[in-house]
């Protein structure tokens, strides 16, 4: 997925910036997911203090064992396990959204940070660049 | 008459699963594809609503659907039944048209 | 039994076209007719020639021309919504005097009317959407 | 907007069918409400017996008083006006639907037929074609 | 620190309002865009909810978007800023940051 | 103050597009700048310079032509959603063997790079979408 980056012009080093990249929606049924994926590791690529967050229907994403072979479309769940290796910061799932969909981090594909709400809250204003999908 | 009720979309982002539920009579089947086939979870929020109707209406789950977000069939709810697309094209021949609650 | 398709989003960004896709063939494999697969809304971008997916990803266009050649399919793409929209066919890019066109093979653009006829003909109608 | 008509190769008249066009989105937030009203139209010219139905956040589409110029997109509503004169049989809105916004059919900018609920279910098994956008 | 919260789609569709009002801290500004401008109209089913974030939270509506839809300013609740688009920059500037919730 | 605008669905079929467009306007009026204005997901679909919509309709891709001309914008379309959906350039036309192109005067295709460096260099980022 990072053949589509150009650092041309930019050196990311000298001003880290903290990205929030958050998703909300459930993957397959839009592109979001897939889409917002690759921007995560772009801007991992680019050298800057990435969290992901997951919250609402976003937290489908991670649900494990995805198998799209009769879908006929790409199963983009492995990636996630590659976020660590890109040195993305942090991987968040909000708990209540969690617990409204009867999901516990078990169900999930990788080990994630869980916050609650107000935590989730604070995320947002503690971050510089907010990037929905 | 009876038809066949689609529902695409997550109800817990939108509100097509409560706008069919509404309006689905009973003897009609209903048809869970896409990120619909959330509202099936057992344990999430709005499982109850369909378990509500389901003595009335038949309840059905595009298995595609399902392998693609990881749901096995253990998770969803009782008396779902399965079908591929071929038993889509089924259910859509058997009833006598077909909303989709989009 | 005959049916009309009816697809409202465009590829990729939305389920619904793979979605009515894997329901057209399922038609045809039951031994089936589909009358014609009606492409309205975003559903026109469909029927662009010029898409480049990734090699690990479907390409959706080419599904539906390769299904229109096996099977003889009507896939109509709405010239209002498709003009809209960017895409056109030869005599389009004539008329509104465009200097290229990108309708992929196996799509006609044509009236709203063909949707209408199509859903008199046919015994089922289904549509796909967001 | 019916200028896109082809009524090459059907004779309308021989075998005139019930369509059911459901409208359930807001207008000008997307595209639906507008192309929707071109199927309608379609449909009516093609003389089909043609009911529209205004539910859920189809209802918004009706209301009078849409002043489009500061969005820098066209004000359709006064085609709701023609629709009589389309000779399109009904016009319907769900109760239930309008009074959940607030809203009463005075608001509204053509005169319609208020089903309740189970009445527009009913619609749903009475017409021969469903159409949704 | 404070944010911008922007609301985009009518809270009778989708769950971004919700999801935004559980989000929106003290202090912070939201402003309604294009169908979200439905959330604001009096006596309809979520303007209570977002009547009840008032006192802490500003509440913007975008001025074109409500004409566009027929909506009068004297149709909703109390507490309601009109802005048009230069209101809506000046908003961004002022604030710490924009969530538009999608 | 610097602005980078996001635009994640395509013209007509989404209002994300328009008020995108407003807000921009609004940005430079008020004096600030935009830093860039990225296309993504469905977004890409703007950038065709093939559609013809009704006369009594705006023209969205132009629209954002004019204003980039009138004021240097740098309008840039994501290359890996552009070539999902069929929005190419002369240079992508060579280099994938397509017959024709379709980018609007006023566009770059670019990768996701730019966004994350309008991102970076911007005081403020405004996403636009569903």
């Amino acid at each position: 997925m990072a053949d589509s980056l150009s650092t041309d012009g930019c050196n990311p080093l000298q001003k880290a910036k903290r990205f929030l990249c958050i998703n909300r929606r459930a993957p397959y049924g839009t592109v979001y997911a897939l889409e917002s994926l690759e921007v995560v590791l772009a801007a991992a690529a680019f050298e800057q203090r990435v969290t992901v967050l997951f919250m609402d229907d976003g937290v489908f994403q991670l649900v494990r064992g995805q198998e799209t072979g009769a879908l006929g479309v790409k199963n983009f769940s492995p990636t996630y396990k590659a976020l660590d290796s890109y040195e993305v910061e942090r991987i968040v799932v909000e708990r209540e959204s969690l617990e409204r969909r009867g999901l516990a981090p078990k169900d999930l594909v990788i080990p994630v940070e869980i916050l609650n709400e107000s935590e989730v809250s604070e995320l947002f204003e503690s971050h510089d660049i907010l990037l929905n999908f | 008459m009876a038809l066949l009720h689609t529902v695409n979309k997550s109800p817990f982002e939108r509100n097509g699963l409560e706008s069919c539920l509404r309006h689905a009579r009973d003897g009609s089947a209903i048809l869970f594809i896409e990120d619909g086939v959330y509202a099936l979870l057992r344990g999430a929020e709005h499982a109850t609503m369909v378990e509500h109707a389901a003595p009335r209406c038949s309840i059905y789950a595009l298995e595609a659907d399902l392998a693609a977000r990881g749901i096995e069939p253990k998770r969803l709810i009782n008396g779902v039944k399965l079908v591929d697309y071929h038993g889509f094209v089924d259910l859509a021949v058997a009833h006598d048209g077909v909303q989709s609650w989009l | 039994m005959k049916f009309a398709v009816v697809v409202n989003e465009g590829p990729y960004q939305h389920q619904a076209v793979d979605t009515a896709f894997n329901f057209s063939s399922a038609v045809l494999e039951r031994g089936h007719q589909i009358d014609r697969v009606f492409f309205y809304h975003d559903g026109v971008n469909t029927a662009t020639r010029l898409a480049v997916p990734p090699q690990d990803d479907r390409n959706i266009t080419r599904k539906w021309s390769e299904l229109a050649a096996q099977h003889g399919l009507d896939l109509v793409v709405c010239v209002a919504a498709a003009q809209r929209r960017g895409i056109i066919d030869a005599d389009e890019r004539r008329r509104h005097g465009k200097d290229a066109d990108n309708l992929a093979p196996g799509f006609r653009i044509s009236g709203l009317g063909q949707l209408i006829e199509t859903a008199i003909d046919a015994d089922r109608v289904v549509v796909f959407g967001d």
